[in-house]
């Protein structure tokens, strides 16, 4: 069932400094289905739009960010709306009861001065009237859920380890149990054992809750581990979208097959190559498909026409020429 | 520089706002040297006139003409700022540049001589020297006085700023490109500071302004100068508020907040331009 | 957020109205003292720092005993009155009586006097506060009474004689109050008193007419009310009852606030600044000042302002060149610059007040007007005083169009003349010197520097002084000299030190005011006390100009051998005068034009121009002889 | 105990150091001026007209200085200024001789104290809210109207808004009374009355103050919060639906005012050097024009006592800000 | 000489920080008792691994010359880093040892163009004049796959992560050191490009002979590039020898816990059972015995008091209890 639909949604920054007009499409035609209960993963290297796409089906839509076509349509239980046309007001009282956000970088996303008890209080009272020991249970019994030594609570963020921090923040975006939570680099940063704490607990949420997260990282051995779809995105586009373990037995498109190819494995000292060259400004992206300048199967085709991302086989859909053409 | 002005000029309207107010006081400034009166001379034109065409601000019980003597006021208060300015720049900047840099001994040391001059009550100390040499309190000397005495919170805050950046990695990069101290300090970390220089430079020539018309209120400036501050002592002493001769009084007060606010608006323009965000989106954005 | 700020606004205005709306209009005294019998009056010397102290026995400790003090708590024997130029007997009975060789002074004192606590004033008082001063260091009068008093015998309750160590023709003036003089101290109560220095005699007990009531712990301010024995103090004997039941000295701050101040009736008598006195003329029906039309400013001060030489620096101890600077003032434009015109000149170094008018500056008029320089104009030996100067003052008044005074009244307000502006003359002066004029029109040294002349002056730009630094600058300025005016509070010091080349300060020491004797004035330039250059000088005016001369140093002998009372002072008087006119060791411009501000709403008859019974000012100790003249004017 | 000897022992340290530094140069830089009391005191006498014999003025001057403790070389001095202090004594006032320097701080310490406690804090606190809120809804009409009403307030000189105050206040309405302290006559029993007296005296002054002080808080406080408002933790709260109510309060104003705590303790020592201006044109009592008083007149006794009073009521603001700084930001204790 | 065969010998460093200020204070020992060496003359990859936090950064500071070590050497060529006076020595160590830094973007001023650091290098080691500067830096750009052509007049935001990051190769490399301190040199690369560093680096090994001390959290690249490997943790090397043993085969609790972490991109083999994770850092830093002994599964009393001794098993050194034992056998 789904539970997120996009439909060619383009967010673009427009900006205007010293008199010269910018165009940064930062989230160009991106349709995607997301469904009820799953891991649905988003990769894609820094500078792809990634992040913006998720500010976009959060709704956080605000100048210099621009929605020029499409809608983020939920379907939330009984609950239909198109976030983009919410009111302030509306939107406030959807989020964190419906739709939460783990953000990437906890040391900045909580208040340096304040406990982490006081944010609690703040977000659940924002939406929620309630007595104080029934925030009590609220929280604690939520933290207990995740693994959480309770005297977090009355910890500083500064005094918690990075990633004691990060699932302080997973704990604060999922204390209303929403039915969707986005993720953006949740692990990021973080060691590799606590990466792997921080995972573990995302996946332990999503057992219990039976929400839809949907994960946004660059690393794709986090999304192996852990998603049941992944949609790769390249500037500011879905290029291949598929199950996981499809993506990763049969990568369709050049950019896939380098990114999978490329990952180093423990135990195996063999020879990997990257893609070569850099991935384009969005700025300034190049005519035709945007990988076709580092493209080793590049075709005239490829240099004109944007190629559209098609299904190629059961679930797997691809944007690739080389692909569509088989088809 | 000369781009940066234009543009600045054509989409922030603050610094039109401050740039324009800036030029117009320069102006002033200047067409003091072509005025008709001596400032020092009094009784040249009739007292107590309201502005009219001959006397655009009208004139003083002492029978100057306002507008005239403004241009005075705005040249010497400007001068004097300046160099207070400077002074106290040069201070602050080296100081705190050194300090926080270098760190150690030499930074307590310097450290413990910037907060006693932190801790110093500047007002009585200020006044005891302006009242004793007030003969000599010409612009220049007042100026180097407000400047020796400005430095100190300034050069704190410079010294905290290069401590922070001291410890960003491309220090070290620069240290392993071979860069001397030096040139580590001016290349790499005046950039950064410049911003903050300036606000604090903005701030320091207010400050300046307001501290020489305190003085000059409680007559402990040289007041046969014509500045802001004595165009507002001889005004208030001469009772222009309660004879209702307002030309007088607001004009140096107006010119007050004029400078003000467009200093103000320099600063945070300014400021912004060369803040190390929004130069980086500027410097992508001319680049297309 | 809109809605916190509302709160915030309302409760702002609200506040401030609950403040601004507690009945009954704002005045200065609480309802227990009737405004209507309450005569308000200005401190002069602003607030007083040490409230609580009312021992004024202390050498420079000024502060506060202008708040009633010297007006209302103390007498002295003898009072300069300078309105009539006469000097009052006020705790004395008669003038002091000298033997032959001045080494012995008897004081007949009042009988019947009482302090405030009941106690009878007696010749103790005065032997005891005599006694006392002598032996405390740092006591006012330590040092005069050492170097003088011998010892003191008491014939009777209410004489005292004084045996000196050393001949003193002027020993009286030590008890002569002319803003000071050694007052009485309350021998029962200092007597038992350890150290006389530190004693803060509060609450203080009164000789005069008042004693206090309250004071401000803050020093802002100090109550004084009637004693219920007025009658038995010197003031309720000679001038009867004072009318005002209390007296209330403050101080509300800078000029401004006074003008407020009197405008809201809330100051009776202030002292004030010309630009003070025309704001407050503008906006109170029942202000007036001393008098009622132009020039409004009190003539009867008894100082003279004017310019003081360096007369031991180069160029100044030229008598050519101090003659040059004189003549190249034009003293209407001075005067004209300095107040507008409202201001008495006076060519001699004595005030040009009515009373030395008729001493001094009429006996000399013919002098005056013969008087000759050494040198030529036209063949002709030139003669520098100008006689119509009051004349073209008045002419430029009218041009101000202010009303000027009638014809026979100009001398007495504009003065007897002044010193011809003449800068052809002057330059001739400066020629012979060796001065020169440079391309420029700017006068070069003899060796060729140009010359550059510093004024010194003090701060307050209310003060004579000041204003006769920026105007005599102008016009040595367009004389084509080069000078710049130095202001600083430290201007005395630098002064007496001799660092200087001219300056603002008094030109002379004052006379007494009251009395034609010019000894006070003349001693300042009596060789012996002229102290080198960097050395300080004695102190107080002519001092500085560290000027003297052989033939004045004769007649300053003579004079110490001459009787206070004695006819022949006038006559040495002018003889000295001859001497430093001749000289100008400093030049004098016009008498220091007091301004008062008078309200006139609760009280009237105040001792103005049009009926100058008394001195008109309320910081001199003679206020409380005015006392007894006011009138209240019923309203409530 | 590691605390006390690698930290508070060098920051005491630093704080004596700092505050005899301080005081050494007050001492120091009247003495070298070409004036002192005795002068000082002669000159009045003299310029008040008071006729002192020309053979007497020596031995006074002699007798001054000792009187005066101004005997000796300026080191010698200085020593006894020490010792003297030691024993918590600030000498006598010259200018007010023999009276204590103490006795005369005590007279004006507690108006002052009062009126700039007070004015000090509420302006910090008045100019922190409004400059909060101006900061963080910049784009509304009336945190512009603010900003711009600050902006001219500033600049003024502080004289001249005081007297527009009184001429507005006390004299074309007469509200408020034109000065003082308290009314003239008013007995000193601690009722309702008298300290709505008080009150009213006060609040023209207070107002001046606060007016320009706020104004002064207001605008640094702007910058500081439209700042604050891009940090991501400020972001996210918006996005979480936190209300612009607890953001501002709890978000961007506490966050900045970090900063102005450090302000707030250096203008609260600063305090004892008086509000000369504000005592001049309202007459209010304080510390101010004793300070004034005393530099014009040469005091050097009051001088000193009033500068150390005001060095160390800085020095100890400072220092007291830099011990408990760790409660107002956590951070500070692990960086 | 026993030295001269060392190209870097460093000797039971240590490193104690003052942390705070105010009413609170602590001492942390970011480094504690560090002992290894790199032979000259024979160029390895030698990889320092550990979490944040690890003290693997401090270490590579004081390799640098960057923070003075509280007790311990370093010694590089038979020379004391800490003891190198003078400008000449300076310039001399520093020719010799350069490093790479973790973020890229932080590496070079952001308002500065990127080329001037290149300048500044060969000018300021006298490798050319100004004039015939671009011939070295050419030559640098090119060993690292860019040319000068791309590089000049760009400011650092206008390249990627990985253009940024091998251009601060090229910099070090112009000054042709003989060893390479890279910390954390990919952790901030995007993955599409992070292997190209990585060959990079080996062939930098191979090729130009320079010594590559590459610190890294990331196990899977560490595998990839470098000969041996020592595990930190919080100040310590728990386990040091080659790196195909350590990771196909770790001895320490902690490696292997850390082993298990590393993800697989494999979605057949996901994640195992589950981990414990430190709350509070500070508690660890502060333990008086082996630092892990708080999560370790197989703690023992002793583990807890007192700070275990390297042991030498299997051809890598262990600081582990566990092992203790089986050394005691081993030699009765």
């Amino acid at each position: 069932m789904t539970i997120l639909k996009t439909e060619n949604l383009k967010a673009y920054y427009i900006t205007e400094i010293f008199g010269i007009k910018r165009t940064v499409k930062a989230v160009d035609g991106v349709s995607i289905d997301i469904n009820n209960n799953e891991i649905f993963g988003i990769a894609g290297e820094s500078g792809c739009g990634k992040s913006t796409l998720i500010k976009t089906l959060l709704g956080i839509v605000k100048p210099p960010l621009t929605v020029l076509d499409g809608d983020v349509n939920y379907s939330i239980g009984d609950k239909k709306f198109n976030i983009l046309s919410l009111s302030p007001r509306e939107l406030k009282n959807i989020r964190w009861e419906y739709i939460s956000y783990i953000p990437q970088s906890s040391m900045s996303v909580l208040n340096p001065v304040r406990r982490i008890r006081d944010s609690f209080k703040s977000f659940i009272n924002a939406h929620k009237k309630i007595e104080k020991k029934e925030f009590k249970n609220l929280v604690e019994e939520h933290l207990n859920a995740l693994g959480l030594p309770i005297e977090v609570l009355n910890a500083y963020p500064h005094q918690l380890s990075g990633g004691m921090r990060q699932r302080v923040t997973i704990a604060l975006a999922t204390i209303l149990k929403p039915k969707v939570i986005f993720a953006d680099e949740p692990s990021t940063a973080l060691d590799v054992v606590v990466q792997r704490g921080v995972i573990q607990l995302l996946k332990d949420i999503q057992k219990e809750q039976k929400n839809t997260i949907i994960l946004v990282t660059h690393d794709m051995a986090i999304h192996a581990n852990i998603c049941d779809r992944i949609a790769i995105m390249y500037a500011g586009k879905i290029i291949e979208e598929a199950k996981t373990e499809e993506i990763f037995k049969n990568p369709l498109h050049p950019y896939t097959k380098y990114l999978i190819g490329s990952l180093p494995k423990i135990g195996d000292k063999s020879y990997r190559v990257s893609a070569p060259g850099s991935p384009p400004p969005l700025s300034n992206l190049p005519p035709g498909c945007s990988f076709h300048p580092r493209c080793p199967y590049v075709t005239e085709r490829c240099r004109k026409e944007i190629p559209s991302l098609v299904e190629a086989r059961d679930g797997h859909k691809v944007a690739c020429f080389l692909v569509s053409k088989e088809v | 520089m000369f781009s940066a002005i234009k543009d600045l000029l054509k989409y922030d309207k603050r610094f039109t706002f401050g740039f324009s107010v800036m030029t117009l006081m320069i102006f002033l400034a200047i067409l003091s040297f072509f005025s008709p009166y001596d400032p020092k001379v009094w009784n040249v034109v009739p007292r107590d006139m309201p502005p009219s065409l001959k006397h655009l601000l009208g004139t003083t019980s002492m029978g100057q003409d306002v507008f005239w003597l403004a241009t005075y006021a705005i040249r010497n208060s400007l001068l004097l700022s300046v160099i207070a300015v400077i002074i106290s720049r040069v201070i602050a900047i080296l100081l705190g540049l050194i300090t926080g840099y270098k760190g150690g001994f030499l930074d307590r040391f310097l450290m413990t001589i910037n907060d006693s001059f932190v801790i110093l009550p500047l007002l009585p100390i200020l006044i005891l020297i302006a009242s004793v040499i007030k003969g000599a309190l010409n612009i220049n000397n007042l100026g180097i006085l407000l400047g020796i005495f400005g430095w100190a919170w300034d050069a704190r805050v410079l010294r905290s700023q290069i401590l922070s950046l001291r410890e960003r990695e491309f220090t070290y990069t620069a240290k392993l490109s071979g860069m001397k101290t030096l040139s580590i300090i001016i290349k790499e970390y005046l950039p950064f500071i410049i911003p903050l220089i300036m606000a604090t430079a903005m701030n320091n020539m207010l400050w300046v302004i307001g501290m020489e018309v305190t003085l000059a209120i409680l007559g402990l400036s040289s007041l046969e100068i014509p500045t802001l501050g004595t165009m507002i002592h001889w005004s208030v002493n001469s009772q222009s508020l309660l004879l209702g001769i307002w030309w007088w009084i607001l004009t140096p007060v107006f010119i007050c907040i004029l400078l003000f606010i467009s200093l103000y608006m320099l600063s945070v323009s300014i400021s912004e331009f060369l803040d190390p965000r929004t130069r980086l989106q500027r410097i992508e954005v001319m680049k297309g | 957020m809109k809605q916190f700020l509302k709160v915030l606004f309302v409760s702002l205005i609200v506040c401030s109205f609950i403040l601004g709306s507690i009945p009954i209009a704002f005045t200065q005294v609480a309802p227990q003292i009737p405004r209507e019998e309450t005569l308000i009056v200005d401190i002069l010397g602003g607030r007083i720092i040490n409230p609580k102290r009312f021992n004024p026995w202390v050498i420079g400790v000024s502060a506060g005993t202008d708040s009633g003090i010297q007006q209302l708590m103390l007498e002295p024997l003898w009072m300069v009155e300078y309105a009539k130029g006469r000097i009052l007997n006020v705790l004395a009975k008669e003038p002091p009586i000298y033997n032959k060789d001045f080494t012995q002074m008897t004081v007949k004192l009042r009988s019947g006097i009482y302090w405030s606590d009941g106690v009878e004033f007696t010749a103790d008082d005065v032997i005891f506060t005599v006694e006392t001063l002598k032996n405390n260091p740092g006591m006012s009068y330590n040092t005069e009474f050492n170097m003088y008093v011998d010892k003191m015998e008491k014939p009777d309750k209410y004489t005292v004689v004084f045996h000196l160590k050393q001949p003193n023709s002027r020993f009286h003036s030590y008890f002569l109050d002319r803003w000071g003089a050694c007052r009485f101290m309350p021998k029962h109560i200092f007597e038992k008193v350890k150290d006389p220095k530190t004693f803060d005699f509060y609450p203080p007990i009164s000789l005069g007419p008042y004693v206090l009531k309250d004071v401000d712990p803050a020093g802002y301010w100090r109550l004084w009310e009637r004693r219920k024995d007025w009658n038995r103090t010197t003031t309720g004997k000679l001038f009867g009852m004072p009318k005002p039941k209390y007296v209330l000295y403050i101080y509300y701050g800078p000029p401004e606030k006074k003008v407020m101040a009197q405008v809201r009736h809330e100051l009776d008598m202030c002292d004030l600044t010309t630009e003070t006195l025309r704001a407050m003329l503008q906006q109170n029906p029942y202000g007036r000042s001393y008098r009622k039309e132009f020039p409004w400013v009190v003539n009867i001060d008894p100082c003279i302002t004017g310019i003081v030489l360096n007369t031991l620096k180069f160029p100044f101890n030229i008598r050519d060149v101090r003659w040059a600077l004189t003549l190249s003032i034009d003293i209407v434009e001075t005067i004209g610059i300095a107040f507008d015109g409202a201001a008495t000149m006076g060519a001699l170094l004595i005030p040009p007040t009515p009373v030395y008018h008729r001493w001094y500056y009429r006996p000399m008029e013919s002098w005056l007007k013969n008087f000759t320089l050494d040198i030529q104009v036209d063949g002709k030996p030139f003669k520098p005083f100008d006689p119509s100067a009051p004349y073209r003052l008045a002419e430029y008044c009218k041009k101000r169009g202010y009303p000027v005074p009638p014809e026979n009244k100009i001398k007495e307000i504009f003065g007897y003349g002044w010193w011809k502006y003449a800068p052809d003359v002057a330059e001739k002066l400066l020629e012979r010197q060796g001065f020169k004029r440079g391309p420029d029109g700017k006068w070069l040294l003899p060796d060729g520097k140009p010359w550059k002349i510093t004024i010194m002056t003090g701060t307050n730009p209310a003060t004579p002084g000041y204003r006769n630094a920026f105007a005599v600058s102008q016009q040595w300025r367009k004389f084509g000299i080069d000078v710049e005016v130095q202001t600083s509070d430290l201007a005395g010091t630098i002064i007496q030190r001799g660092d200087y080349e001219a300056g603002t300060t008094w030109p002379a020491q004052e006379p007494w005011g009251g009395h034609p004797d010019l000894y006070r004035t003349f001693v300042a330039w009596r060789s012996k006390y002229v102290k080198p250059l960097g050395e300080m000088a004695i102190g107080g005016p002519g001092f500085v100009s560290r000027w003297s001369d052989k033939r004045l140093d004769a007649i300053i002998d003579e004079m110490e051998k001459t009787a206070f009372d004695d006819p022949n002072l006038i006559k040495l008087g002018i003889e000295g005068l001859k001497i430093a006119t001749a000289e100008m060791p400093s030049i004098p411009t016009f008498g220091y034009p007091g301004v008062v501000g008078w309200d006139e709403y609760y009280w009237t008859n105040y001792p103005g121009g049009e009926n100058p019974y008394q001195q008109p000012y309320h910081h001199w100790p003679n206020f409380k002889f005015m006392l007894p003249f006011l009138k209240p004017t019923g309203r409530k | 105990m590691l605390f006390f000897k690698s930290y508070l022992l060098p920051r005491i340290i630093q704080y004596i150091v700092v505050i005899l530094i301080g005081t050494t140069v007050v001492f120091v830089v009247p003495r070298l001026m070409p004036t002192d009391p005795v002068q000082k005191t002669l000159e009045l006498v003299a310029l008040q007209g008071t006729y002192i014999d020309p053979e007497a003025v020596e031995k006074l001057r002699e007798t001054l200085k000792e009187l005066y403790g101004l005997k000796g070389t300026l080191f010698e001095q200085y020593i006894a200024f020490w010792k003297r202090l030691f024993k918590g004594d600030f000498g006598p006032s010259f200018a007010q001789f023999p009276t204590p320097v103490m006795d005369l701080i005590r007279i004006s310490l507690p108006w002052t104290t009062v009126l700039l406690l007070l004015t000090t804090t509420l302006s910090w606190v008045i100019g922190n809210i409004l400059g909060g809120l101006a900061g963080y809804f910049s784009n509304q009409r009336w945190a512009r109207v603010l900003e711009g009403v600050a902006m001219v307030i500033r600049p003024v000189p502080y004289y001249i808004v005081a007297l527009g105050l009184l001429i507005i206040f006390a004299f074309a309405f007469p509200i408020f009374p034109v000065g003082g302290g308290l009314s003239v006559g008013r007995e000193l029993h601690l009722t309702l009355d008298l300290l709505l007296d008080i009150v009213r005296h006060a609040f023209l002054p207070a107002l001046s103050l606060v007016l320009v002080g706020s104004s002064v808080w207001f605008m640094t406080m702007r910058l500081l919060v439209s700042n604050i408002v891009r940090e991501d933790y400020v972001l996210y709260a918006q996005v979480g639906g936190i209300s612009d109510r607890e953001i501002v309060f709890r978000y961007t104003i506490r966050n900045a005012l970090l900063p102005q705590i450090t302000g707030l303790a250096l203008s609260l020592g600063q305090i004892f050097s008086g509000a000369l201006i504000t005592e001049q044109v309202f007459a209010y009592p304080g510390l101010g024009t004793l300070l004034y008083n005393s530099v014009s007149r040469g005091d050097y006794n009051l001088l000193m006592g009033i500068t150390l009073l005001s060095i160390i009521g800085i020095a100890t603001g400072v220092l007291i800000i830099d011990l408990i700084y760790p409660l107002f930001d956590p951070r500070i204790r692990y960086r | 000489m026993e030295q001269n065969n060392k190209l870097l010998e460093v000797r039971n460093l240590i490193k104690v920080f003052v942390i705070g200020s105010g009413f609170a204070r602590s001492k942390i020992t970011a480094v504690e008792n560090v002992s290894f060496e790199l032979e000259l003359n024979k160029p390895e990859i030698f990889t320092l691994a550990g979490e944040s936090g690890s003290g693997k950064t401090t270490l590579a500071r004081m390799i640098l010359g960057f923070i003075p070590p509280s007790s311990g050497n370093i010694l590089y060529k038979g020379k004391d880093v800490s003891k190198l006076k003078g400008r000449e020595m300076e310039l001399w160590f520093m020719r010799e040892v350069q490093p790479v830094f973790q973020n890229p973007f932080e590496t070079f001023n952001p308002l500065k163009k990127v080329d001037s650091y290149l300048y500044e290098t060969v000018v300021n080691y006298g490798i050319a004049n100004k004039k015939d500067a671009f011939k070295p830096i050419d030559e640098a750009l090119n060993l690292v796959g860019l040319s000068l052509q791309e590089v000049s007049g760009r400011y650092p935001h206008e390249f990627s992560g990985g253009q940024l990051q091998r251009i601060s190769i090229a910099r070090a490399l112009i000054t042709k050191p003989a060893l390479l301190i890279a910390d954390e040199p990919v952790s901030m690369v995007d993955a599409s490009l992070k292997m190209s560093i990585c060959n990079l680096f080996k062939e930098l090994k191979e090729k130009q002979g320079v010594s590559i001390m590459y610190i890294t959290h990331d196990l899977a690249t560490a595998y990839y590039v470098s000969d041996r490997i020592a595990i930190m943790f919080r100040g310590n090397i728990v386990e040091l020898g080659s790196v195909e043993k350590i990771l196909t085969d770790p001895k320490h609790p902690y490696t292997k816990i850390l082993r298990d972490s590393v993800p697989e991109p494999d979605p057949e083999r996901k994640w195992q059972g589950r981990i414990e994770l430190s709350s509070f850092e500070e508690k660890e830093y502060q333990s008086r015995g082996c630092k892990f002994a708080g999560r370790c599964p197989h703690v023992m009393d002793i583990c807890r008091s007192k700070m275990p001794e390297d042991i030498l098993i299997d051809g890598r050194l262990v600081k582990c209890y566990l092992y203790a034992s089986n050394l005691n056998k081993a030699i009765v």
